[in-house]
């Protein structure tokens, strides 16, 4: 690093007012600004959350059963799915993160269309603004899942165009991110970064670039569909018109199974960074881990017939369907079995980015584990929309994807702002939130293998079993929902501390930590950054 | 080459800055269409699998409902659309050698031609509110037809509302290109928008190559 | 900005030969004309001929080769994809190639779809009506006062382009004209 | 609890469930294995790697290919088969062979119940569905006793011995997975009427059943967990599976496709019984043949109309209008215009229930998909249902 020039003023102090962050195209500031909306949508998805969790703490609930309450709680994990899996999940870790991370990555001054980028937030807050109508706009509730299946969108009587055209508007801006981002990670990396000199961080959010630019697309055309189906009654999907009802399932989950990845991919490549940079250790297998990403991007293309092997879908696809989840399973385990043999001979400090890390291998594993009943068709029909499904997708989502995005928080939270956070609540939170989340979503593996069904807003009283794990599991969430309070709060309070981070807080090895925390305008000092090292290379 | 360029006539024009030269800014651009395109393809992709679901579990009705639509008119929005598509290509082949009188021209004429497809394609919609062929439940065709067929014209408008909307998209692109050409800021060295919009152009050609077979003509 | 490069770091266009467009957009117009014939008036001759009958199949597939040909013009020249980097190549190719997969997975379920359930003695009468709707698409007779292009009959507007002798079929076939309104209020 | 018990699904009641809980087992064994594995060297390796001193220095470890092919080939060989051990099964259940001889129901789920026909033509209604709860009906004697507001000698040792009858069925293990709906009537009603209706479905044991479903709205899904059987019913489509109970008992059905308001009160309970009794039951619910239209609409009446409609001149108000006088009266409507119950009316009214509404029930009648010759004998019988001579009814009303 040069002495102190014009150069090195960081980019929050390079450009001074509201219209500075309005008007920026600075991949850091809208990064900085993604991180900001897409947490306020966790923590909106959160509060669903936990008022599912009351209701469900006893038989009777907290809400009278009259009919008009009835129509609430399906609102309720409704619009906690809608606002994760649209607002929260999907942008959390590329849009946010990625954002800020990817360019100082692979040594560019930006992405490569950075206009375009900020068109991508921008279109995501008007999705959310939308979304946010839809909720409170005087619309009847919207109580179809996130699923929006057919024909019940159609009939029923709530918000579901307005829900449905948010989720267009934010699927376009998860795919002028994924644009930007593959022909960033193409184009624009520094001399000397060859394909395999990437870090895995690149990698992951290069297959979850492609699968926002070849999935999203479908997703469109299926709510423009399933809006056309609303407005102009076009019966492609509706079986009262000689329509089919499977078909819509069909379009929705060539996107969304997909999109499942697109969720946990860039996770993966968040924990493949911190495992190694924590164990001083090059990782282990770094090709396996790289191609196993672009593996899993085109086999989860193959495989979305699983979420309907009893939906009416013919057997035979079925059968089809269910080799080729198996097969997907064999690259993500591939992945874990890599980030335990990093840990071997390694020197491993156990800094909160790194706790994090080994609760999503903890996580992880059982989530991916607790697939595999769902993926063999036998016992599927057993576990299909029971509470085992919504347990083991949330150990692979809330386990995986949220934890990996808390660990990548924390471990980009000194190069982002500046500050470091206090290391001792940063653990507290940790801990708090393995074990609120155990609490919270274990006990449902039991309910599902008992038969309790998804989505319903009561259950058999007389189940002692069901009374007691739905008591736990709500129990776990207020818990968990404490922790995730403590970590941002810890995070927040960083920002009013005078704990100034050095340029490389854990000492890792890949380019974004040359520069210094936070980064210049330009990101790098130098007028063309060249990759000096390899990733991982530690002595 | 660049000292060929008159700098009179055109306008001067600077990377960006995080590019380290025209050619990587220029690719990038190239890359980042063509993964547009890509998600178009995915787009109309799915349209065309309700096509064809359905036209294999119904032939008749697909096959009655090809009769009724006008091939003639489809054929001349298809020779339309290609002459457009010749002009279009032609227009960047012109500002590329730096001839921007006639590539001015060539891309008005390509809006022309692309106006003149809306025009076709307004009779076509028009004649069929008239016979009550309308998407889905609104269905009221007095004629011989069979009973799903509303589900042929719920593809048919999807389709070609979804295409003719691009068309309307591409005709503005055109137009904005245009203007930029007149103004002269497209020469040898830098064309981009020009090719991006062509190559957005050729699609909407792209689409229609197979809209027209599969609507029109197959019975 | 320091970093800003002027013209002297150009790109240089490759500009292709005009015979190539020419060829090219022959060749589209050639196929078009191509594909109409093939669908309008093959299948008539060949029947002149030898009596032998072009089913959609075959017809649809002759479309489609057609179809994919001018596609590949298109692409491959007009697109430059021909002469282009092989990473926007493979950027098209992919487009395809999962395109195909969307195909091809939801064909292998709605082709293979068992609700043609065997049916047995007892299915009750309700149960038939509820399941059958959607795989029995039947033909629909004109409705009285329209030929069979849905044309009113007495319409003088918008006369019917298609019955050239006028409402031929309709008069062929129809015998309730005198029941519609429209035809008691004429007499 | 036994070992292999610990990954039990809930009880398990049919042929095929063995297998599937097999299947089940195996999964979790090796998940088990696999998971103790991973996370077992990842703590010992947390453990025994930690950092000891700030100049550590760390092998360079990049790869090893043998490693790596070991842990690609040996899951995949095991998870083929768990493919291979999943299919079979599946496919026995979900697409039963054509000749199997089976006992066939067909299922029609609606929002938000479920309805169940025989192939005798016979249906289960809901007043049949109670007859079978014995719990249901001890409950519903307790409550009329308590009620009652002239008690008589000895009631209070029927309520005991009725609490204790209940107490019983409660406990009893055939009734543990009974519904919390049939526990708790009583937050399920609106204006002192239940509004579920759940019927039981009865099925003989040791005989493979077919159940054929489909639905009249939107997606549902039929689940038995304890046979081990779901499927989503389709509207306009039919699917089908196949299970074979072999335990006498009653187990609890459920929705499991998001369908609405109600999809949580969706739920009911199979009765499995002996051959015998399964005989004797379908006997019973075998659709009378002939008679005079009346007489057929009556038994239509039964069948479909009975839980809202009354036709007694005592009974309380119920969710659809009382039929009694109801032919040729004066009926007001919530918009203000009136009519005559007349044929016309009375067939409108049943092919659009919501067209025309009497103030006062504010439900619309579910529509009922009955064909014009059953129309005709429910006006029949409805025409008899009347304190006044039948033939002075008709003349008024042609007037």
């Amino acid at each position: 690093m040069s002495t102190t020039t014009q150069n090195d003023v960081n980019f929050y102090q390079a450009k001074k007012g509201i219209m500075s962050w309005v008007y920026t195209i600075d991949h850091k500031r809208i990064g900085i600004m993604y991180l900001i909306a897409s947490s306020l949508a966790l923590f909106a998805g959160g509060a669903f959350a936990l008022m599912i969790r009351a209701q469900l703490a006893t038989p009777g609930g907290m809400l009278p059963m009259t009919p008009e309450y009835k129509d609430t709680y399906n609102m309720w994990f409704t619009l906690h799915g809608v606002i994760m899996v649209f607002l929260f999940i999907i942008p959390a870790i590329p849009a946010a993160l990625g954002n800020f991370i990817l360019p100082l990555m692979v040594g560019a001054k930006d992405v490569a269309f950075p206009k375009m980028n900020l068109a991508s937030f921008y279109l995501y807050v008007i999705g959310a603004a939308i979304a946010l109508y839809g909720i409170v706009g005087g619309e009847s509730p919207l109580t179809t899942g996130w699923t929006f299946y057919l024909p019940y969108s159609k009939e029923t009587a709530g918000a579901v165009i307005t829900m449905t055209f948010a989720a267009f508007v934010l699927g376009f801006s998860s795919i002028f991110t994924g644009i930007n981002f593959i022909v960033t990670i193409h184009k624009l990396r520094a001399p000397g970064m060859s394909w395999y000199k990437m870090p895995l961080l690149l990698w992951a959010l290069y297959a979850t670039s492609i699968l926002q630019v070849l999935a999203t697309p479908v997703l469109g055309i299926t709510l423009l569909l399933l809006i056309a189906e609303r407005t102009l009654q076009v019966g492609i999907f509706d079986p009262a018109l000689g329509g089919d009802p499977v078909l819509f399932q069909h379009f929705f989950w060539f996107y969304s199974h997909p999109a499942v990845y697109i969720m946990i991919l860039p996770g993966m490549g968040i924990i493949s960074e911190v495992i190694s940079c924590f164990s001083r250790k090059v990782i282990f297998g770094y090709k396996a881990i790289a191609n196993s990403s672009i593996a899993i991007a085109v086999i989860s293309f193959l495989v979305w017939g699983h979420h309907m092997f009893l939906s009416g879908q013919s057997v035979y696809a079925g059968l089809v369907f269910s080799f080729l989840t198996f097969l997907v399973a064999i690259p993500s385990a591939i992945k874990v079995f890599n980030w335990v043999a990093t840990l071997h001979r390694g020197s491993i400090t156990f800094e909160t980015p790194m706790c994090y890390a080994l609760s999503f291998l903890f996580l992880f594993t059982i989530g991916g584990l607790t697939g595999l009943p769902l993926a063999t068709l036998s016992t599927d029909i057993v576990l299909h929309d029971t509470y085992y499904v919504v347990a083991h997708f949330h150990y692979v989502m809330f386990g995986g994807t949220v934890i990996a995005f808390f660990s990548g928080l924390h471990f980009y939270w000194p190069k982002m702002v500046g500050k470091m956070y206090n290391e001792t609540v940063g653990k507290i939170a940790c801990i708090i939130v393995f074990i609120g989340f155990n609490v919270t979503f274990f006990s449902q593996f039991f309910l599902g293998y008992t038969g309790m069904p998804r989505r319903y807003f009561t259950y058999d009283s007389s189940n002692e079993l069901w009374s007691q794990m739905h008591g736990f599991s709500s129990i776990g969430a207020f818990i968990l929902g404490f922790g995730v309070l403590i970590l941002f709060a810890n995070l927040i309070a960083s920002l009013f501390s005078d704990r100034k981070a050095p340029n490389n807080p854990w000492g890792a090895t890949t380019m974004d930590w040359e520069t210094q925390s936070p980064p210049v305008l330009e990101n790098f000092s130098e007028d063309v950054p060249v990759m000096k090292k390899a990733p991982y290379e530690y002595e | 080459m660049s000292s060929k360029v008159d700098t009179n006539k055109f306008i001067p024009r600077f990377v960006s800055h995080h590019f380290s030269n025209a050619d990587q800014e220029f690719e990038s651009c190239k890359l980042g269409m063509w993964l547009f395109l890509l998600t178009e393809f995915m787009l109309f992709g799915g349209i065309f699998v309700a096509y064809v679901v359905f036209r294999t579990w119904y032939p008749e009705t697909f096959e009655s409902g090809a009769e009724k639509l006008d091939w003639k008119m489809g054929a001349v929005n298809t020779v339309i659309l290609i002459t457009s598509s010749v002009t279009m290509a032609v227009a960047i082949r012109e500002v590329q050698l730096n001839r921007k009188g006639r590539a001015l021209a060539l891309l008005l004429f390509t809006v022309l031609c692309g106006m003149g497809f809306l025009v076709v394609k307004y009779f076509e919609y028009n004649h069929k509110f008239e016979l009550g062929i309308f998407p889905g439940d609104f269905f009221s065709f007095m004629g011989d037809h069979m009973s799903n067929e509303h589900l042929y014209f719920s593809i048919y408008f999807m389709a070609t509302a979804t295409h003719v909307l691009h068309v309307i998209l591409g005709l503005l692109a055109i137009l904005w290109v245009s203007w930029r050409t007149a103004k002269g800021e497209f020469y040898e060295a830098y064309y981009t928008p020009v090719e991006m919009v062509g190559l957005y152009w050729h699609l909407v050609d792209l689409i229609w190559i197979f809209l027209f077979p599969l609507l029109y003509l197959t019975k | 900005m320091s970093d800003h490069h002027g013209p002297e770091s150009d790109h240089h266009p490759h500009v292709l030969p005009m015979t190539m467009y020419i060829a090219v957009g022959t060749a589209l117009f050639v196929l078009t004309a191509l594909t109409v014939w093939t669908a309008k008036f093959m299948p008539e001759m060949i029947f002149h001929f030898t009596k032998m009958q072009v089913t959609p199949t075959i017809a649809i597939i002759i479309a489609l080769i057609i179809a994919f040909t001018k596609a590949a013009l298109v692409c491959g020249f007009f697109m430059h994809l021909h002469y282009d980097k092989p990473l926007n190549r493979a950027t098209f190719l992919s487009g395809i190639f999962f395109l195909s997969l969307f195909f091809l997975f939801t064909l292998a379920d709605t082709l293979t779809r068992d609700d043609k359930v065997y049916l047995r003695e007892g299915m009750p009468e309700s149960f038939k009506t509820l399941t059958e709707i959607p795989h029995k698409p039947h033909m629909v007779k004109a409705m009285a006062g329209y030929c069979h292009h849905g044309v009113k009959t007495d319409d003088k507007v918008h006369p019917c382009h298609y019955c050239t002798t006028g409402h031929e079929d309709f008069k062929e076939s129809d015998t309730t004209v005198e029941a519609t309104p429209e035809a008691k209020a004429a007499e | 609890m036994k070992l292999d018990n610990i990954f039990r699904y809930s009880e398990a009641a049919s042929a095929h469930a063995k297998e599937v809980d097999s299947v089940g087992s195996l999964i979790n064994w090796l998940s088990v294995v696999f998971f103790v594995l991973i996370i077992g060297l990842m703590l010992y390796f947390m453990i025994r790697y930690r950092r000891r001193s700030e100049n550590e220095k760390t092998p360079h470890i990049s790869h090893n290919l043998i490693l790596e092919i070991a842990w690609s080939v040996i899951p995949l060989a095991i998870i083929l088969v768990f493919f291979v051990r999943g299919y079979k099964t599946f496919i026995n259940v979900m697409q039963p062979a054509p000749y199997a001889q089976s006992e066939d129901i067909y299922v029609t789920g609606s929002m938000w119940k479920w309805d169940f026909e025989y192939t005798n033509g016979g249906a289960v209604s809901s007043q049949d569905s109670v007859k079978l709860s014995p719990l249901k009906i001890a409950k519903a004697q307790r409550k009329a006793l308590q009620k009652k507001s002239t008690p008589e000698q000895g009631d209070d040792q029927k309520i005991v011995a009725l609490d204790k009858r209940i107490t019983e069925l409660e406990s009893d293990p055939k009734f543990n997975n009974l519904s919390y709906f049939s526990k708790n009537q009583d937050l399920f009603s609106k204006d002192g009427k239940s509004i579920l209706s759940p019927k039981v479905l009865t099925v003989p044991i040791n005989t493979p059943i077919r159940l054929v479903v489909t639905s009249k709205d939107v997606l549902h899904s039929f689940a038995i967990p304890a046979m081990r059987v779901k499927r989503d019913a389709v509207p306009g489509q039919k699917r089908e599976f196949m299970f074979t109970p072999i335990k006498e008992g009653v187990y609890y059905y459920t929705c499991n496709e998001m369908c609405g308001t109600d999809h949580a009160f969706m739920v009911g309970w199979m009765n499995v019984v002996s051959k015998e009794e399964y005989a004797k039951f379908k006997e019973s619910i075998k659709p009378k043949e002939g008679g005079t239209p009346a007489e057929i609409g009556e038994r239509l009446w039964e069948r479909n109309c009975k839980s809202c409609h009354a036709i007694d001149p005592k009974a309380p108000k119920g969710i659809g209008p009382n039929w009694w006088n109801l032919w040729g009266s004066e009926r007001t409507f919530t918009d203000g215009t009136k009519a005559i119950a007349d044929h016309q009316y009375l067939s409108d009214s049943i092919n659009d229930p919501a067209k025309q509404i009497v103030p006062g029930y504010a439900v619309p009648m579910p529509a009922q998909g009955l064909n014009e010759v059953q129309i005709k004998n429910l006006i029949e019988f409805i025409k008899t249902l009347s304190d006044k001579p039948s033939e002075e009814k008709s003349e008024e009303a042609a007037k």
